[in-house]
């Protein structure tokens, strides 16, 4: 099958969505002719014109209030947040407005919009644009959070969210945008909400999202030499999560480590570690371990970053851990 | 522009229709009867009666915390509105909006909203999703003085300025954000005069006369309507109660100037100007005046009869 | 003792450590002369006059900028945010300047602020304003969080978050206010990362924090008389965490519930329960039990609320489980 | 309100000392030599040395992604400037901040940041602080054309007008923001006329020329200082750079542009007035030149001896 880039993949999804149905459009910060930030949405604007690839000034809770009342009224808004760094100044409408007007107002609303943005560390942009922030988002009852590992999943998911009738919150990596992989051409459909097994093992469940799938998969490379079977799940979607392919796998493997990017605090991996903790208590042959980015805001110099975020090292640590 | 007289009584009433709700509203809240809180829009039925004589049933407004009136307005049932602030599963939320949340996305009536300012940007949205769509219907984004000093107004303004949206920024001017007095927190004199920053043309009016938001709204909608884009129209207005029923509303503001614009009553000043200058015999306002108070009784009754809803209906309608 | 409220509580706290300390000073929204929503501030006015009890406009996002800017430069601001809802608003302020500024700048910024606000269900008062949203704080490395249960946690709490050089997000439960409770005069200083034990117990641990802790004594009461012994563990500070003292607890009782008014997931009560798989999974007899809000919006009905969030039925129910 | 000779040559050696740190920190970058990314203030060196020409240590900036600029004419070193981009343990903010994070609160740089918009809020409080605690001093907030599309610009603005505070706001209008041209993002002409929103004087002053930048920063920094309130100053100015170090700048602007207004570079205007119209020596100038690039040379040997942090450096200076 032919390989493209993750960030390829992304906008064969855009494109393919915005041909195939009108009222999906575009906006956000510099996205039309300089193609966004990270040149997801380039030759979109050379396609499909101003009127559905919109640059929008710098305001991103207009941004994101505007695609709420567009979503409300008939449009299938794709908006694009520079960096989920920003979010904390469009959370009122992500949370308050997107997230609960379909309940707030008894169901009578839909609110079909994808909220696309990235994050991650990775390239030195400091404690303000490297974060991992999906914990905000899944806390809050009413959107969907969609993270890719993958190119593939990343088309397949993100025509998923666009046909989905709800706020989704569609989170992409920085550093994943130029890794390539097999994706198929047209009509691919990766269902929101079914974890994917990137990786089938015996002794111990790694569960990881986004970028740490590629350092979960590496590691369970190299764990397979010294006779460590891991089983690699990528949940795909943080919410709705898909406890069950979670729960499968630690009943069969008994181990539990869980890699994110994010800190620990609150985070999808204290989710994760709760719900089997909760569910799944009598499977487990050693505690549960989260390999997380260390609790400080990111530091920009490089040596520092790595320090912080979960290394191959670290992960290999934390199985080798359980499985001892 | 002049409302003809089928415009004018449809005014009439829908003013009286507000105060009714509103009057019927806070009497039940005091009586116990009703949970949460409510805003009341007492004093200030000009606004919503004058703009959204202008609008169809496709066009559609963002609302606020103070949102009853212009639901009722836009054409919102009372029933299923008086159901909702019984909380009851029948009611236009089923109950689980409340006062605050009121929404009828058939009336184009996108939802009142419980946090100041957060309708701006979504009426921006709701515009641009009309033109993208081809449909000639307008947005209107009603919003208190208050409002007008979150970053969401800026924005939202600033969006529909450069999009060249089809929406009217009401803001109605009541005088205070909660208990703090304009003067307290914004320094320029007419909030329309913000419209600058955009370049959309600003348009004050006198709230309390319903003839004059009839027409400055004419003008803003046929504009809309017409591709000349947004315009951001102030009301100087005053509401009549507390900021919330249950607050007298009294020691942030003089006795004396509550009086002074209940002098002004919008609706006694507008059923004066029907009688006396429009010619409409009193007993065609009477029977309005009878029918709206029918319409209040029945609404009432019906939210009584109706039932709360199940438990488990908390879980329903969080994801389409 | 003498007996005051919590909301009287608050005000001598903030009365006593205005009188001490000059730079401290309050912004927010009506709570000059209107005294604030919850009337916590009513009466500073008069003492300290309008240069330091600050009415501002609806402008979440400059109330909290404002007060980082001042933290930055000698002040000691405490700024009311009226509902924890409206964080959303101001999150960037929170989460991107108050929280990182001290680390981005090298260890060379204080940011010695409070910001005040509220949450919480039990008044219908709908989706938008009876969050519970401790966890997007917990979440953000450089804030520290503190939700206090009684009027003594309050009074005490709010002095040491006021003296703390670092921000300090405050949250009080509209609910408590007019609860009493015996609070002593003067200067008590509760130290913030410090969990109290509001009741010992030999049978199982009930972490419980804010207005959860009134609930879980009384279920504790209850299940007394059934010769079931609960510990009911108040962390006071969510973050930073006193993981030792729920340890402590999980060594000694074998079983954990966590019972909180916050949505489950990625929740406080998550992290809790990931601490506790990680650190003392051999220590458990029983799986751990989180009793939250169900995963919903908050709906405005009395009954659907009170179905929403837990009961003491469920943390009856819950606690029997565990110890089944 | 012109300079003295010692504020002009001042004002020169500032604008040199940023155009040369920002042409090696540039040419250090494309060597693969940097981490991160880099916004260069190549372009507006008028604005920051002109304004800051007015501010005493005592003062305070907020400033943005672009802070070089601010923060070297506020008087920080270049050293520990230039150390911070290396990511040396000896930079101002020990490695951990990077280009957009540097501050230094002895000097009253606030901080550069990362977030558009974020330093106007936070401006405010550091002018309300002053006030409260009797010091004469002001604080300027340094940003963009795009920040004024921000809601915190609006609420720190309207918060700054209601108090009255000492503050002078200074939009660096360089008609972009990142790749999006003005007209896209807002329909203003000129930015200051924002300022009536505020009822906050708005003054249009050209970027390009130092001399008429000191001039109306003058007034504005004097009517903080004694009292008078906050000013919204615009300055029109350019960006000779990409918007990032590596972004060619080409793919959104015209060449013919980019030309007509390095025609007008800020520095070379400078040079010519000092030497014709003030009549300053060559060789004062030549002289200030070659301090300025020993600075420089000096600053890059210091950052590239300078350690680097040890990891565990990460997990420090979290909390006081
Ligand atoms: C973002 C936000 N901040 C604060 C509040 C609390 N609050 C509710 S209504 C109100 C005053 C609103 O004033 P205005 O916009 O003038 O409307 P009015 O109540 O006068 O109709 C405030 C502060 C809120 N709901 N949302
Ligand atoms: C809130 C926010 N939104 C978007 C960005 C991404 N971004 C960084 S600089 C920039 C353009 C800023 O334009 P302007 O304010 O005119 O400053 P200039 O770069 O021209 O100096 C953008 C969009 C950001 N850093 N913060
Ligand atoms: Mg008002
Ligand atoms: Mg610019």
């Amino acid at each position: 099958m032919r390989k493209i880039t993750y960030r390829e993949a992304l906008r064969e999804a855009l494109r393919e969505e915005m041909r195939r149905d009108g009222r999906v459009f575009l906006l956000g910060e510099d996205i039309a002719q300089f193609g966004g930030s990270y040149k997801v949405t380039q030759g979109l604007l050379d396609e499909f014109g101003p009127e559905r690839v919109r640059n929008t000034p710098i305001s991103e809770a207009a941004i994101v209030g505007a695609a709420v009342g567009a979503a409300l009224t008939g449009m299938r808004p794709v908006a694009e947040l520079m960096y989920v760094d920003f979010s904390g100044i469009a959370m009122d409408q992500i949370a308050n407005q997107a997230a609960k007007n379909r309940y707030m107002f008894g169901g009578k609303a839909r609110v079909p919009m994808v909220l696309r943005t990235q994050g991650g560390t990775g390239r030195s942009s400091g404690a303000q644009h490297a974060q991992s922030l999906e914990a905000w988002f899944i806390h809050i009852p009413g959107l969907k959070v969609v993270m890719p590992a993958t190119p593939a999943d990343a088309k397949g998911l993100l025509k998923s969210a666009i046909r989905d009738d709800n706020p989704v919150i569609f989170i992409e990596h920085k550093l994943l945008y130029p890794e390539t992989g097999e994706v198929p051409e047209g009509e691919v459909l990766v269902p929101l909400g079914v974890a994917d097994v990137k990786r089938s093992g015996q002794d111990v469940t790694v569960v990881a999202h986004s970028r740490m799938v590629l350092l979960a998969l590496r590691v369970a490379d190299r764990l397979a030499a010294e006779g460590i079977s891991c089983e690699v799940v990528d949940p795909r979607t943080l919410d709705p999560l898909d406890t069950a392919a979670i729960l499968r796998s630690v009943e069969k493997t008994s181990r539990l480590v869980i890699v994110q990017e994010a800190v620990a605090q609150c985070s999808f991996a204290s989710e994760v570690a709760a719900v089997v903790a909760e569910e799944a208590l009598d499977c487990l042959d050693a505690p549960i371990r989260r390999v997380t980015a260390l609790d400080t805001p990111m530091p920009f110099a490089p040596k520092l970053e790595q320090f912080v975020i979960p290394s191959e090292e670290r992960i290999v640590a934390a199985v080798r851990g359980v499985c001892a | 522009m002049i409302p003809t007289t089928e415009q004018a009584l449809k005014i009439y009433r829908s003013m009286l229709r507000i105060r009714a709700f509103e009057e019927k509203a806070s009497e039940l809240f005091l009586a116990g009867r009703l949970p949460g809180f409510l805003h009341t829009y007492i004093g200030q039925e000009a606004v919503a009666a004058g703009v959204s004589a202008h609008l169809t049933k496709e066009d559609a407004i963002t609302s606020t915390h103070r949102g009853h009136g212009h639901a009722v307005a836009k054409g919102a049932r009372l029933d299923l509105m008086m159901a909702e602030l019984f909380a009851r599963k029948t009611g236009y939320c089923k109950g689980k909006g409340g006062s605050m949340h009121i929404a009828d996305l058939d009336l184009g009536i996108l939802g009142a909203n419980g946090i100041v300012g957060a309708g701006i940007p979504i009426a921006a949205g709701a515009a641009l999703s009309a033109r993208l769509q081809g449909r000639r219907t307008v947005t209107v984004a009603f919003f208190g003085d208050g409002a007008s000093n979150t970053g969401a107004f800026h924005e939202g303004l600033n969006l529909a300025a450069v999009w060249n949206l089809p929406v009217v920024f009401v803001c109605e001017n009541n005088q205070y954000a909660e208990s703090t007095p304009r003067e307290v927190h914004q320094k320029v004199k007419d909030i329309a005069s913000r419209a600058v920053a955009y370049e959309m043309p600003g348009v004050v009016v006198d709230g309390m006369d319903a003839l004059a938001v009839f027409a400055a709204a004419g003008e803003a909608v046929r504009r809309a309507r017409e591709g000349g884009g947004p315009t951001l129209l102030e009301a100087k207005t005053y509401r009549f109660m507390g900021h919330y029923v249950g607050d007298p509303g009294t020691s942030y503001r003089e006795a004396a100037e509550v009086e002074r614009w209940k002098q002004r009553d919008p609706i006694r000043l507008f059923r004066q100007l029907l009688l006396e200058e429009r010619r409409i015999p009193a007993a065609t306002l009477a029977a309005i005046e009878a029918e709206v108070a029918r319409e209040i009784a029945e609404a009432v009754t019906f939210a009584e009869q109706s039932p709360e809803p199940d438990p488990e209906d908390a879980l329903r309608d969080i994801f389409a």
